[in-house]
């Protein structure tokens, strides 16, 4: 028998569709793993943050983008996580680096990551994010948590028009389905 | 009729149908004027005594003109025709009546009003006593209600949404507009809601001007303005309907209502709006005034009949009188004359006033005694004995400021004697609601204006935002002052007081005489109030028909409070979409896309959607595949999909700790790549859930929680973690979603498993045994994790890998596994094994019962404390009685079993006294050949071999049936250890 | 409702799963003395204000932080949220 | 006053003249042998049937606000004994054998309308909780059927059965429960109550207990000091601030339940029908209004009022279960204050002071427990000691751990 060879799947396949000039994309990653803050660890966690990804460790609801396109963001006061798209030494080099200080959690096949982008995406989200998208509350690399049509999402906001949102990977299909009804009903 | 020198007449012509009948009206018509226009004056049949009835209003306060919209499943029911935007092809029809509107053979109960007032059902019907659910509530059902449901299920979409802003404005009539105006100066977020279709209020029905010019003109002006302003947003369309906690409001946008076409777009939108405070421009409401015979088609509220003339051109007649009690009544006298209508009379019910315009002729101190016109009036009698023919009678009982959104929180309303009001005091300013203009009780234009720029400046100030200049607006100067003359004195028993329920002032009496004096008897038992108008024109007549019988006056009644919501809305808007299939999100496990492909059948777990069997070709029957999945299994290998079990990875220095407070057994000692079953209890010592937690590493722990209670035990854990014992280094995140996770069971799973793994050797029995975890590599690198635990009972291992990698997987093992022909089996299967080996599962762990009734007794540690373990010592929790979870197997082995049977003793009767127990879990075992059963049966452990019964009387049926161990097939765990 | 979150501002109530009395968080120590009356008191026994209430809320939909939240039974008016692990931390502390 | 349909007849002959007052309205005397505090459905059963089957009839029901302003006055109006525990179901099944006879023995039509009570179920285990529940009911004499999607078809055709999320599997069916005219409840037993001499005092609020040596004899009120042998407390979503004033603290939270009623609508709904899958339930009035309800808020609140969620959930759940409602409005929503108790069932017990007793902790179950919790208060009131169908509502159960949790959820007031 040949050698059995596992093939990666994606949640959505790779899914773009332009609904009502919304431009819906699933975000695709390498990784996502998450960090969490041993009890008191605080000041090691913020230096090892800066050594192995190279900026600060971001403050809750805060994120970052390195240098190496890799996202990270504070979810919680002792829990963040990182999204690596395409960084080829994440593994190798930057988490072992991050195990040092962190308690590190692979979140990869548990997430589904879709962009939604263009003029009318505040309209669209306003259909099913309660939260407030004004950027004077919810500002260009903010990122919150909340629940959208009965789901969890993360919601990342990249640009004024642009967010990637997270939701969990077993309910993918529910959660696409909702971004294009919203899309659909502006 | 229609003025056809109004502007209406210039715009777009539709045509609708009412009552079959095809009329036209204009776009910016409502179906009501358009029904006016064409003189149409039955609309509807009231509630209980079938009179005819006629558009009263103009608004969402309409009690008469109710009507069906629409066809097929898209009829609805009830709806007011003072709020359908005509548009062109509409359907109406009238309700509530049989045979024909105009001939409605339900009337014969307008001759019964004396035998039918209020409360009369409490009296009698009461024999025989059977004959009330078969005889008399049939009739009285039928009778009642108003519209008819299509009874197919609604095809429109729906859809929610979500507004944040600074400041809600409620109405866009003058001090809507002047507040929007002044707030968005200051950079606000500012968020206008209109009811209507057109914005503006109260000034499209009035021939006042502003600044000198047509009042249109400045609406214009102040809407392209504030159109042109990033900070605010305008909804029109669009009714608040209620007023929840710490500024929460909720709104109802129409989005297609007035398209024929049903499109793919919502139909409605419920908006939930978030805002710092509420600015109340939601005006006023005229009230009625109570004399005999005041519900005839014709009749109507002296403000709308100016409405319908002012802003549509539509009138009934020539003749008309208006009947007021009020300055505000000659407003619409001077109105309509200009117009070019006959005035018949104004009839005052004030003798001490001057009469305003001397160019009508008045009647003044007068009442009117009785009117003519059954299907439409055509004359009223005055108190001087006067009669005087009309054909339509405008009637003001005065103007009741619009405060239904500051009752919602229980704001009491208090009584203005000045202008005969209630308006919202104490509790608007608490609650940041702040009722501006003719919500406030300010009705005069001038005043109105001034009023307006003094609130909302004020505020302004106090909140410290940067001040604006006042709005200068000059307009007519209007005076305006009200009598509470609202009841008349003669024949009670046709003066309506409530037009929606055929309340009158008899009924109001007769709860007076019977004792139901305080307002909320009075609205119970007379059902004042209680239709789909709320009574938003009737409620003060009410209350002052019983402060004349109490012989005080309305503030002393007090009054009852409007409930949410201010309008009806229709169910649908807010479920919004969460229907059908989208009611719930649905979760797919990762080996789903291989199951669906291999035709199984799919089972709701949850929200989850797992796999129930696999049926084979030539399987007809559900049971021939799950006998199958289970036979095979249990004599090679089968493989099934469990990720759906709750999995939450637990990190940090203090785990062992935490997992020995939070499992009832010890944890303490787990050494690292081992797995330990854990009991977990609720803090009263019943069982709660139970799972494995496997040590990967020196701080680092994987547990598993029953799929039904994966989120309920994640926040158990946090609080533990963050209320009880916060010092503790310990981290959880669930990883449920991250692992795909596959049962592996079967004599040959160890062998089907060596052909993935990368290191064979690391599971041998040896390297690998019962028990044993550990993370590796398979299929040539790919990170995985393997656990040798057992829920069949069979040599058994679950794997687990990241699941991107799910269907992959799962492909990969069942091809990996064709030379033990290896099977994939679904939840049935996997549930027919457990009950084979004895284990308890949700329907045994079920919330009652405790670790001792599941014979668990001993796995709560005495040595340390953990949740639950107290309260599990209480007496109740350990009687020498208490049922034990035991095997059942049918006697006669070919019997059923049922789930849900209770268990007896022999010879016993089937009563609760008797009662000892019950079947939990049942299954038909391929392996034994027979039913079996676990279930729970008093003092179980020592009877085994006892012959009980299991009564199933709901099916009648009872089945005698032997005690047993619950461990059917290898009660002494040798295959699992193999 | 709204509940202003400590970390995150307001966030709406259906982001929240409540649980009760704060009181939960003194949880008696199993060897005190009574502690059997002590526990069924902890189990069964909640303050039910018409006022001023002292309550546990779980950010589930967030950030899963367990919150003291002090509101008024009467008219859900918040007046104090605060983070449950740091009361209690602080209470251990003393 | 006797009521009949002759009567009516009559009355409306000579234009309603005749009609008398349901209750009179008393001064307090200064004492009685009695005091129930709270004028409620709960309250004035008590005080009936303490009149009529106990023959104490010098008794004083004192009401804070108006008779009947409690739960009985805002509900959904269910009747039912569809009781799983040995401890509940012969209660639920001895309330409605009592609700069956009510009007006749009240004289007041109440409209107690048996059209049916039934669970929806949409999973096996589902299936086998409501099995084990109908054996039950049946082996304690009362009523019960399961039904299959067949006959569901029949009965109940406009269900989601085609596209619904959770498939609906059949359900337990109770023909003799159903639905009665809330207020009428409370007004008929004042009627016959007020009839047998008790007296039923409004507006008038119980500010404290009169409590000497560990005994309490009487109350006082906003109308003065009322001396009574023996008090019996009955208040509902207040029983914690009413026992609060003499320091007894109850295994009871208060919580909002809200209730919702559409606009009226031609019959379409035969009997109550409730969602397995969701929060939901429906009955339609004979007014035409489908009344309907859900979960509690889940919060802690006297406010008489809730909020959006729950509102949103309840009718998810409906359009879920019945899409063709979908189109029906909403037309009122109310809420009422629960008391929740730690287990979700009742208690009807003495109190650790002499002479003063409890009943409450009803959840949001209490109003189709009202005859039986009257009578069996009434028992014990008179008697001293429990009636046979209320013997498990007792305080030490908590302390003993013989709880009574029909739905299985444990100390958690806001799941039951």
């Amino acid at each position: 028998m040949a050698k059995l060879v596992l093939k990666i799947e994606k949640p959505l396949n790779g899914y773009t569709k332009v609904i009502n000039k919304i431009k819906i994309a699933e975000y695709q990653f390498d990784s996502l793993i998450s960090l969490a803050i041993p009890l008191n660890s605080q000041r090691k966690c913020k230096l090892n943050f800066q050594k192995s990804l190279g900026n600060p460790m971001p403050n809750i609801e805060n994120s970052i983008i390195n240098k190496s396109g890799i996202l990270g963001f504070r979810i919680g006061l002792d829990l963040l996580f990182i999204c690596n798209p395409s960084y080829s030494s994440f593994a190798k080099k930057t988490v072992p680096v991050l195990k040092q200080a962190f308690y590190i959690t692979d979140q990869t096949g548990g997430w589904c990551g879709v962009v939604v982008d263009g003029d009318r995406v505040i309209e669209m989200l306003e259909r099913i994010c309660p939260l407030n998208l004004s950027l004077k509350i919810f500002a260009i690399g903010n990122v919150k948590r909340t629940v959208m049509d009965h789901l969890n999402v993360i919601i990342f906001r990249q640009t004024e028009k642009k967010f990637i949102l997270f939701s969990p990977s077993s309910s993918s299909g529910s959660f696409l389905k909702s971004i294009e009804i919203s899309s659909r009903n502006i | 009729m229609r003025n056809s020198s109004h502007p209406i007449t210039n715009k777009q012509k539709l045509s609708f149908t009412f009552n079959g009948k095809k009329y036209f009206g204009y776009k910016g018509d409502t179906l009501a004027s358009a029904l006016i226009a064409n003189n149409v004056k039955i609309v509807g049949r009231s509630f209980k005594y079938h009179r005819p009835r006629g558009i009263f209003s103009a608004g969402s306060e309409e009690p008469n003109a109710l009507v069906e919209l629409g066809d097929g499943p898209y009829k609805e029911p009830n709806t007011k025709a003072t709020n359908i935007e005509l548009f062109d092809g509409l359907k109406g029809s009238s309700q509530n009546f049989l045979g024909s509107v105009n001939f409605d053979l339900m009337a014969i109960n307008d001759l019964l009003k004396n035998f039918i007032g209020a409360g009369f059902y409490y009296k009698t019907f009461m024999w025989p006593r059977r004959f009330w659910e078969k005889l008399y509530e049939p009739i009285i059902r039928r009778a009642a209600g108003l519209g008819k449901l299509s009874l197919k299920a609604d095809p429109s979409h729906y859809d929610k949404g979500y507004l944040h802003c600074d400041f809600l404005i409620i109405g866009s009539g003058i001090s809507g507009l002047m507040s929007a105006l002044l707030l968005a100066e200051t950079g606000s977020e500012v968020l206008i809601v209109e009811e209507d279709f057109i914005l503006g209020g109260r000034l499209n029905s009035e021939r006042l001007g502003i600044n000198g010019k047509q009042s249109s003109i400045w609406i214009g002006q102040a809407v392209k303005k504030l159109k042109s302003l990033n900070n605010v947003r305008i909804l029109n369309r669009t009714t608040v309907f209620a007023a929840f906690d710490h500024g929460i409001f909720a709104a109802i946008e129409k989005k297609t209502d007035h398209i024929l076409e049903k499109s793919s777009k919502p139909r409605q939108i419920n908006w939930k709006i978030y805002t710092k405070y509420c600015i109340l421009a939601s005006g006023a409401i005229e009230r009625s005034i109570a004399f005999p015979q005041n519900d005839r088609p014709g009749i109507m509220l002296a403000g709308s009949v100016r409405t319908y003339a002012n802003r549509f051109g539509a009138h009934y007649g020539q003749k008309i009188a208006i009947y007021t009690n009020n300055d505000d009544g000659w407003k619409t006298a001077d109105d309509l004359k200009n117009m070019g209508l006959e005035i018949k009379a104004v009839i005052d019910t004030r003798k001490e006033i001057e009469a305003p315009s001397s160019s009508i002729s008045s009647y003044l101190g007068q009442t009117i005694t009785k009117t003519y016109g059954r299907k439409g009036i055509k004359a009223i009698k005055l108190s001087s004995g006067s009669k005087l023919n009309v054909d339509c009678l405008a009637v003001s009982g005065g103007w009741s400021s619009n405060i239904h959104l500051t009752c919602h929180k229980r704001g009491k309303p208090v009584w203005d004697n000045i202008y005969k009001n209630f308006l919202s005091v104490d509790n608007a300013q608490k609650d940041k609601i702040i009722p501006v203009g003719a919500a406030r009780g300010i009705f005069e234009i001038q005043n109105i204006i001034s009023d307006t720029n003094r609130v909302i400046l004020s505020l302004i100030k106090k909140i410290g935002l940067s001040m604006p200049n006042r709005i200068t607006l000059t307009s007519s100067k209007e005076q305006y002052s009200c009598s509470l003359d609202l009841v008349s004195s003669s024949n009670p028993s046709n003066s309506f007081i409530d037009l929606q329920n055929d309340v009158t002032q008899k009924d109001i009496e007769l709860s007076f005489r019977e004792g139901f004096k305080s307002v909320e008897h009075l609205k119970r038992y007379s059902t004042l109030g209680m239709a789909t108008d709320q009574g938003k024109t009737s409620n003060i007549l009410g209350l002052a028909s019983m402060a004349k019988l109490k012989g005080t006056n309305i503030s002393e009644v007090g009054t009852t409070i409007f409930r949410p919501p201010y309008v009806p809305v229709a169910i649908s808007a807010f479920a919004g979409r969460s229907k059908g299939k989208d009611f719930r999100p649905t979760r797919l496990p990762p080996s789903h896309n291989v199951a669906f492909k291999r035709n199984a059948v799919f089972v709701e777990t949850g929200n989850w959607l797992r796999a129930q069997w696999f049926p084979e070709e030539g399987e007809t029957f559900w049971r021939q595949s799950v006998d199958r999945e289970v036979l095979q299994t249990r004599n090679s290998v089968g493989i099934c999909d469990v990720t759906t079990l709750g999995k939450i990875d637990i990190q940090g220095k203090d785990c062992l700790e935490f997992l020995n407070f939070v499992y009832t057994n010890a944890f303490a000692k787990l050494p690292i790549n081992r797995v330990r079953y854990g009991l977990m209890l609720r803090e009263d010592g019943v069982a709660y859930d139970d799972g494995t937690t496997a040590r990967l590493g020196e701080n680092h722990f994987i547990m598993t929680t029953t799929t039904a209670n994966a989120a309920l035990v994640f926040r158990n854990l946090e609080f533990v973690r963050q209320c009880l014992l916060p010092n503790l280094d310990v981290h959880l995140i669930s990883t449920t979603d991250s692992w795909a996770q596959y049962s592996v069971a079967g004599p040959n799973s160890r062998r089907l498993l060596q052909k993935i793994v990368d290191k064979p050797k690391d599971i041998t029995n040896a390297n690998f045994p019962f028990m044993a975890c550990r993370e590796l590599t398979i299929c040539g690198g790919v990170m995985a994790r393997l656990f040798r635990i057992s829920f069949s009972g069979e040599l058994a291992y679950e794997i687990a890998v990241p699941t991107q990698y799910g269907n992959a997987l799962f492909d990969a093992l069942l091809s990996a596994g064709k030379e033990f022909k290896a099977v994939p089996y679904g939840t049935e299967a996997l549930g027919v094994m457990r009950i084979e080996k004895g284990h308890a599962a949700g329907n045994e762990i079920n919330g009652h019962t405790t670790a001792q009734n599941l014979g668990l007794s001993r796995m709560i540690s005495k040595k340390a404390d953990s949740i639950g373990n107290m309260l599990s010592e209480r007496e109740g929790f350990n009687g020498s009685n208490i049922a034990t979870m035991s095997g059942f197997q049918p006697v006669q082995r070919s019997e059923k079993l049922e789930a849900g049977s209770h268990l007896i003793s022999a010879g016993k009767t089937p009563t609760m006294e008797n009662d000892e127990g019950w079947l939990s879990s049942v299954a038909f075992s391929p392996t034994l050949g027979h039913y079996i059963g676990l279930g729970f049966i008093e003092r179980g452990k020592t009877r085994i071999g006892e012959k009980v019964l299991a009564v199933n009387l709901l099916q009648n049926k009872t089945t005698e049936v032997e005690i047993v161990s619950p461990h059917f097939v290898d009660p002494e765990g040798i295959k699992q250890r193999g | 409702m709204l509940i202003d979150h400590p970390l995150l501002g307001l966030r709406d109530s259906s982001e929240f799963i409540y649980m009760g009395d704060a009181k939960l968080l003194n949880r008696p120590n199993w060897k005190s003395k009574n502690s059997k009356t002590k526990f069924i008191d902890y189990g069964y026994l909640r303050k039910n204000p018409a006022g001023v209430h002292k309550e546990l809320w779980y950010h589930e939909q967030g950030d899963r932080s367990w919150l003291v939240v002090t509101r008024n039974t009467v008219t859900h008016e918040i007046l104090k949220v605060e983070l449950a692990r740091y009361l209690k931390r602080k209470a251990n502390a003393k | 006053m006797k009521y009949s349909g002759i009567k009516v007849l009559w009355e409306g002959l000579r234009g309603n003249m005749g009609w008398k007052p349901l209750w009179r309205n008393p001064d307090p005397k200064k004492s009685y042998d009695i005091i129930i505090v709270g004028g409620g459905g709960h309250g004035l059963a008590t005080a009936y049937y303490l009149a009529e089957k106990f023959k104490i009839t010098n008794i004083a029901v004192v009401e804070k606000g108006w008779l009947g302003s409690g739960n009985i006055g805002r509900n959904t109006t269910i009747i039912r004994s569809n009781y799983l525990l040995p401890q509940n179901q012969p209660f639920y099944e001895f309330s409605l054998k009592l609700w069956e006879n009510l009007e006749q023995e009240l004289n007041y039509n109440s409209m107690v309308s048996q059209r049916g009570v039934l669970n929806i179920f949409h999973s096996d285990s589902q299936r086998d909780a409501f099995v084990r529940r109908g054996n039950a009911m049946l082996m304690s004499g009362a009523d019960a059927s399961l039904l299959g999607v067949n006959d569901l078809k029949k009965i109940v055709p406009f269900l989601d059965f085609q596209n619904s999320r959770f498939p609906i599997k059949g359900g337990l069916w109770q023909p003799r429960g159903g639905t009665v005219r809330h207020d009428a409840v409370a007004w008929g037993y004042a009627k016959e109550a007020d009839s047998r001499g008790v007296d039923i005092i409004e507006n008038c609020e119980a500010t404290n207990f009169l409590v000497k040596n560990g005994r309490c004899y009487g109350v006082e009120t906003t109308k003065g000091v009322i001396k009574s042998k023996k008090v019996g407390v009955c208040v509902a979503g207040s029983s914690s601030q009413v026992m609060g004033k003499i320091g007894i603290n109850l295994p009871i939270e208060s919580h909002v339940l809200q209730a919702f009623v559409s606009e009226g609508l031609k019959p379409v709904i035969p009997g109550v029908i409730t969602f397995g899958a969701g929060h939901f339930y429906v009955s339609q009035s004979n007014k035409g209004g489908l009344v309907f309800g859900g979960d509690i808020d889940g919060y802690n609140s006297y406010a008489q009022r809730g909020n959006l969620p729950v509102i949103e959930d309840v009718c998810e759940g409906g359009v879920a279960l019945m899409p063709m409602i979908g189109r029906a409005r909403l037309l009122r929503i109310w809420g009422g204050i629960m008391d929740m108790s730690m287990d979700g069932s009742p208690i009807i017990d003495k109190t650790k002071i002499k002479n003063l007793y409890f009943n409450g902790g009803w959840c949001y179950g209490g109003f189709k427990a009202t005859p039986a919790s009257g009578f069996c208060y009434a028992h014990l009131l008179a008697t001293g000691t429990s009636h046979h169908d209320a013997k498990d509502f007792l305080f030490n159960r908590f302390e003993k751990g013989r709880l009574i949790d029909e739905k299985g959820q444990g100390n958690q007031p806001n799941l039951h």
